[in-house]
């Protein structure tokens, strides 16, 4: 009982913390800029109270699909979160924590968004929501190859004990089918927190009506919330997985995780600032080949039982 | 990563505005200024104005003349200040001239006494633009009869000077040949 | 106009006065903005685009472009609405959520500008939408966009009120007296000078002749008054203001001095040489 | 022998010459019989070497009771191969003159033979009712789909210049007609006309397979404002200017030269140097922000923001560098009849060339970071193609064409103004890509500084306005040309009496460029859709609106009447497969 009290505890802290990173991002993102950005580390909060305030407005051909969507996936997003076993990793497993339900609440979330962009009857959100799709066909056999090596190293699926089986010596970086693991895993990790040049989430530029096009007011804005939670999930898998070291005091560990997590989300904007986006089926599909190969790596070692 | 040095070598460029004040480069073609006591309702700038922005037009009870200046259509050309003879309009510059609510705060009107023709009793200028005249006049030193000549045409509408002429005309020449 | 369109009664209920002061105040430190180019020259676009990047950056206070008006608080219209854009504008007035403020961005945005009356224009938004805040200029200077989103917003207040002057005397205005008697003289100068200059450095070329003049006490002796105009000219530190006292003295003074004295325009003690014209340039 | 004779000696072997006459001098107009006109027109442009660059259609009736079409060609050479050009003292205009008569506003189409016109013919029905017979496109092109049936708004005597028809109820929007070209699976993709990587309003049909484009059609001229009248009506010369630079907000200082000039130069007036000299510093200074412009966006359509906002701040230099010399951002305001309004002085001199520097120093410095970043590059190159023989079929213009690796600039081709004193390269690039596009404005950007620089330094000295002694002459015309950023704009004034412009017709860069747009579509992804409108820098409110050719690319194949009357009756085969 006391875990699912921690779970609680987790996302919403993470829920509250989330947006100040962003703040921090988008400050440091107008300073590379040469310009001011925002006046402090809060415009992310500003922005996401406003949307609450405004109106709703939806599309006349919408349906309910549409209409739940975006609770739904921010639904979603949290269980995605709860699942990290951050403030409850001495407890013992209750089986939540499973790599599995992990990726199926991920590939849900992503179904979600697409059928929601789809029944938006914007025909740039189909297309956006098409792409999504896509992507993931070319991210998820990346992330579950890494996570199957790092599962047979492990011998389960279950997030608390790999984590504590890393933080204890027992498989770790000393393994070179682990180390290879964790690097195609931190590129698919990236793409999945949508930021260019992978940014085909919310198809900013090219398709710019994107997705989220026919969203308004709160419903936008829990949309943008649900994201933002789905970006720190996939942190914090990889966190927990490649970078468990942490306090077991449930508050501390949480503190010292939002702090890792943040400063990973941050450090994303140096990369995402510079460059131009990818083309799905050209630089993208090369670049995901090249990940996958990375991971097929990973599993050849494990399977040679270097 | 080029890009990164250009940023550091640069720094920020973002300007203060509006949390302090900017000002413009000279020569700033901003908003036109309009200084009622030298306006003499010459009209002028009324038709050289290419957006119709400026209007010179008499007021429904036809005794003033009402110069009066729409900003919101205005287009910073300065043809007004360029054919104002007193310098009445010049541009000025003001950059600052958003408004809300109420787009009348856009509007800026002068209103100048009429004239009417010595002749036919019309109304067809204003009292400053003879005035105006007289002034030049004198300080272009002709005789007091010349002025006095002159003073008399300019006070008199367009059109009884035309009729005026075409009977003059029409006294010395009949066919065509002079008498 | 006919005005075919009526705001709808829905619309027009969560857009009454007090709903948009409400607003304001959510909006006042996070604000997203939409475009809508209702077949505006571009000038006002280049201009909107210019003032989001480094040197004016709105972000400082909260401003967002937004790709679609169903994310918007603040529509912003250029142009004087052509026909063809008429459909498209009510599209997105209708899609924004209320309530919304809507912002006559440019000349044509506010009034309809230069083509008010043109047969294809509606001119200007406010005669097909309501509309809130206008921002003048054709196109706004990138510091008229931000001082009008500052007023919009009420960081700043609002600087033009409605004037009217009334009642003025009937009294012409000063005009000034003539170096030689004879406005007619001042007349030329300023026309030259505008013919050289323009408009307004010709304004300055005036004003710096006259006054370089203005000391001479015989301005009827051409020597003395070349002397006192060249140490004015020495004095002056802008070539081209140089260049053009000088010919004005040679094309001007002299042409009205002969009227009323006999002298050689060409002789070099009065006029101003070639040589003298070129030394302007070193 | 004159200039241009040798073209017309060679027109007369095939066609009846029933009139030639040279005003100006290097601008010759041979009339022919309405019949002839195709030939005419197809023979100096593919046979000799012209480039249409206009048509003027042109109610005369209350002139010689006749309306008029007249088609210019730039003859300057095919060059399609290095030496397929003419020498520069055989340049020179051609206009090809036809009257019709107000009984019977018909003529036959040159687009079946030359593809550039179909735009033009288009617009001939729109505006005056000239019907243009076997024109494979019939659409409306310029007025709005809500505007009535048979009423001609440049027809002298169809309306006043304020008549506005009732516009319909906002949602029983006409809709416009898209032709579609057929095909399992195809999704059509509508883009616009509110699109935020498009900063003006125009509509694109894309139809897709997947990703892939297969093909595109687009309606444009959502700004059709309707300036043309208005300039015949409510202006004098003295305000037309300031008309004409609103036509576009980015190229306006080059449409209000190339108008007021075309005015100067149907009365032969010559300008002072000084103010030839201002012209250009003008119109270089407005090259230079447009092309910083759109590499910029080039760049943000792509995702790479952070070079965008570099190259928008160094661009803020040039627009200070306009505040410096024209008292405004965007260098309105200065061109009258006769010459310049505003002259710059010393100091300001002094400031535009310290300005200039930093300019050239920093632009070098992005250029190469973006250069650097392969990711950048990689989206740029071998997006967009347009092909050499589209490019000669349909005369584009600007960095479009020279992309393309055609030599094509009126500076070059037709000097005017001050460019004999100056020094200037025309930039030109292999491959007619986004790339190619891009390093012809960059290679550009830096002749334009050198031009300016040349410019201050040489600046002669005197007036920046001719005497006012010429007068007016009702019924004489000219065209002028002006290189504007997007490439060459052409304008063509007829004078009318009392101060007033008879006719004026501009046609702006933009509108020789759209045609093609379609080509450089297939086969692209939908993701490069946008940065391939962006390349080809389109000013929407410049062409006041636009449609598609229906011109097979290679063999010129023509799209008739009956073709698609077929399509539409049977949904088979349709003539668009495979263009």
């Amino acid at each position: 009982m006391e875990v699912i009290l921690w779970m609680i505890i987790q996302v919403i802290a993470i829920a509250l913390a989330a947006p100040f990173f962003d703040g921090v991002a988008r400050v440091l993102r107008a300073r590379l800029q040469s310009r001011k950005g925002p006046p402090d580390f809060f415009q992310t909060y500003r922005d996401i109270i406003k949307l609450y305030k405004r109106s709703r407005t939806r599309p006349r051909c919408a349906h309910w699909v549409f209409d739940y969507a975006p609770y739904i996936m921010y639904g979603l997003g949290a269980t995605m979160l709860a699942a990290m076993p951050i403030t409850y990793n001495s407890y013992p497993s209750i089986g939540v924590s499973d790599i599995f339900v992990i990726i199926y609440v991920g590939a849900f979330l992503r179904f979600v968004f697409g059928i929601a962009s789809i029944d938006s009857g914007n025909p740039f959100a189909a297309v956006g929501g098409s792409r999504e799709q896509t992507l993931t066909i070319f991210v998820e056999p990346v992330m579950i190859i890494s996570l199957i090596v790092v599962m047979c190293l492990a011998g389960t699926s279950d997030l608390v004990n790999i984590r504590a089986m890393v933080r204890d010596g027992e498989i770790g970086y000393f393994m070179p089918a682990f180390a290879v693991a964790s690097i195609s895993f931190l590129w698919a990790m990236y793409v999945e927190s949508g930021r260019n040049p992978y940014d085909l989430a919310e198809a900013e530029q090219e398709l710019q009506e994107g997705v989220l096009g026919e969203y308004a007011g709160s419903d936008f804005g829990i949309t943008h919330a649900a994201f933002i939670l789905k970006q720190f999930a996939m942190i914090g898998m990889f966190l927990s997985i490649f970078e468990p070291w942490n306090f077991t005091n449930p508050i501390l560990a949480l503190i010292v995780f939002i702090a890792k997590a943040g400063i990973f989300y941050v450090a994303a904007v140096f990369i995402d600032n510079f460059g131009a986006r990818y083309k799905l089926l050209t630089s993208f599909k090369q670049n995901a080949t090249f990940a996958l190969g990375i991971s097929a790596v990973a599993l050849i070692l494990y399977a040679v039982g270097a | 990563m080029k890009l990164l040095d250009m940023t550091r070598k640069y720094g920020s460029a973002t300007y203060e505005y509006p949390f302090a004040p900017y000002t413009v480069a000279d020569g700033f073609r901003g908003k036109p200024e309009y200084d009622y006591d030298k306006c003499i309702g010459c009209t002028a700038c009324g038709v050289a104005c290419p957006s119709n922005a400026i209007n010179v037009e008499l007021n429904e009870a036809k005794d003033k003349l009402v110069w009066k200046f729409d900003c919101g259509r205005c287009i910073y050309c300065g043809r007004c200040d360029e054919v104002c003879p007193t310098n009445a309009v010049m541009l000025g510059s003001d950059f600052e001239t958003a408004v809300k609510f109420n787009k009348e705060d856009l509007i800026e009107t002068g209103e100048l006494d009429v004239e009417y023709c010595q002749k036919c009793g019309k109304v067809f200028t204003t009292k400053r633009l003879i005035a105006y005249c007289v002034e030049n006049f004198k300080k272009v030193g002709w005789s007091e009869r010349v002025i006095e000549e002159k003073t008399k045409y300019i006070t008199t509408c367009p059109e009884c000077k035309k009729a005026e002429s075409v009977e003059l005309v029409s006294k010395h020449y009949s066919k065509g040949v002079k008498k | 106009m006919s005005k075919t369109y009526v705001v709808p009664t829905e619309i027009s209920e969560l857009n009454k006065v007090e709903d948009k002061l409400n607003l304001i105040k959510d909006i006042k430190r996070s604000f997203s903005v939409y475009r809508i180019d209702c077949g505006s020259c571009n000038g006002c676009e280049i201009e909107i685009f210019a003032s989001i990047t480094p040197m004016w950056d709105p972000e400082r206070f909260g401003f967002k472009l937004v790709a679609s008006p169903r994310h918007a608080d603040i529509l912003l219209c250029t142009g004087p609405v052509t026909r063809q854009m008429y459909y498209p504008l009510l599209r997105a007035y209708e899609a924004a959520p209320d309530p919304k403020i809507v912002v006559g961005y440019g000349a044509c945005g506010s009034t309809g500008g230069i083509f008010h009356d043109c047969y294809s224009t509606w001119g200007g938004v406010d005669k097909v939408i309501p509309v809130d805040v206008w921002i003048p200029g054709c196109p706004p200077h990138p510091a008229s966009t931000i001082y009008g989103l500052a007023t919009a917003l009420g960081i700043l207040d609002q600087k033009l009120k409605k004037t009217e002057h009334k009642d003025g005397t009937d009294e012409a205005p000063k005009i000034e007296d003539s170096i030689f008697d004879n406005t007619l003289f001042e007349r030329e100068v300023m026309e030259r000078a505008r013919v050289m200059m323009g408009y307004l450095h010709g304004r300055e070329l005036y004003k710096a002749y006259i006054d370089a003049l203005k000391p001479i006490e015989d301005i009827y002796n051409p020597v003395k008054t070349k002397e006192t105009l060249l140490e004015a000219i020495k004095k002056e530190d802008d070539p081209r203001f140089k260049e053009c006292m000088m010919i004005l003295h040679n094309e001007v003074y002299l042409k009205h001095l002969k009227r009323f004295k006999n002298i050689n325009k060409c002789h070099p003690t009065i006029c101003f040489t070639k040589e003298e014209m070129e030394l302007a340039y070193d | 022998m004159k200039k241009g004779e040798n073209f017309i000696n060679k027109l007369r072997e095939k066609i009846t010459i029933k009139d030639v006459s040279r005003m100006p001098e290097e601008q010759i107009t041979v009339t022919v019989d309405r019949s002839d006109l195709p030939e005419a027109v197809r023979m100096l442009y593919y046979d000799m070497g012209g480039w249409l660059v206009t048509m003027i259609p042109n109610d005369e009736r209350p002139l010689n009771g006749n309306y008029a079409v007249y088609y210019v060609l730039s003859m300057e050479g095919g060059k399609m191969t290095a030496d397929d050009e003419l020498s520069s003292d055989e340049k020179c205009w051609i206009t090809v003159k036809a009257y019709i008569p107000a009984n019977d506003p018909t003529y036959p189409s040159v687009t079946r033979l030359v593809p550039a016109a179909v735009w033009y013919e288009r617009e001939a029905y729109d505006m005056l009712g000239l019907v243009a017979e076997g024109l494979p496109d019939p659409r409306r092109l310029v007025v709005s789909d809500d505007w009535p049936e048979g009423l001609y708004p440049m027809r002298k005597d169809s309306m006043e210049y304020n008549f506005r028809p009732d516009p319909y109820s906002h949602e029983e929007e006409p809709e416009y007609e898209f032709y579609h070209p057929e095909g399992e699976g195809l999704v059509d993709v509508p883009l616009g006309p509110l699109h935020i990587t498009s900063d003006e309003p125009g509509h694109f049909r894309l139809y897709c397979e997947g990703d892939q484009i297969i093909d595109a059609d687009y309606r444009l001229f959502y700004q059709h404002r309707g300036m043309e009248k208005l300039a015949e009506n409510r202006m004098n010369y003295d305000q037309m200017g300031f008309l004409a630079e609103r036509v576009c907000g980015i190229c306006g200082y080059a449409h209000a030269t190339a108008c007021i000039e075309a005015a100067e130069r149907a009365i032969d007036m010559e300008i002072p140097r000084r103010a030839q000299a201002l012209r250009i510093i003008n119109q270089e200074i407005e090259r230079l922000h447009s092309h910083m412009l759109n590499i910029g966006l080039a760049c943000e359509v792509t995702g790479n923001i952070n070079a965008f906002m570099h190259i928008f701040r160094i661009r803020e230099f040039s627009m200070e560098l306009a505040q410096l010399i024209s008292g405004g951002r965007k260098t309105y305001g200065n061109v009258v009849v006769g010459g310049m309004r505003r002259d710059v002085n010393g100091k300001e001199i002094r400031r535009g060339l310290e300005l200039l520097d930093t300019m050239e120093t920093q632009l070098k410095e992005v250029w190469e970071a973006v250069m650097e970043d392969d990711s950048q590059i990689e989206r740029w190159k071998g997006v967009g193609v347009l092909d050499r023989q589209v490019a000669r079929d349909f005369s584009p213009v600007g960095p479009n064409v020279r992309g393309s690796g055609f030599k094509r600039d009126t500076r070059y081709d037709h000097p005017f103004d001050f460019h004999d004193e100056i020094d200037f390269e025309v930039c030109y690039e292999e491959g007619g890509d986004v790339f190619a596009r891009e390093t012809v404005r960059y290679k550009e950007l830096l002749q334009s500084i050198s031009i300016i620089r040349q410019c201050f330094e040489l600046m002669p000295s005197g007036d920046i306005v001719a005497p006012h002694n010429r007068k007016i002459v009702p019924q004489a015309y000219a065209l002028a040309n002006n290189e504007a950023p997007r490439g060459e704009n052409i304008h063509w004034i007829m004078h009318g009496g009392s101060q007033k412009v008879y006719r004026w017709r501009c046609r702006a860069a933009t509108y020789n460029n759209w045609p093609t747009l379609r080509y450089q579509f297939r086969g692209n992804t939908i993701a490069d859709a946008a940065l391939i409108v962006c390349s080809m820098d389109p000013c929407y409110s410049c062409t006041d609106r636009v449609t598609v050719v229906d011109v097979k690319s290679k063999k010129s194949k023509i799209l008739t009447h009956k073709d698609l009357k077929r399509y539409s009756q049977t949904l088979k085969d349709s003539p668009l497969k495979g263009m």
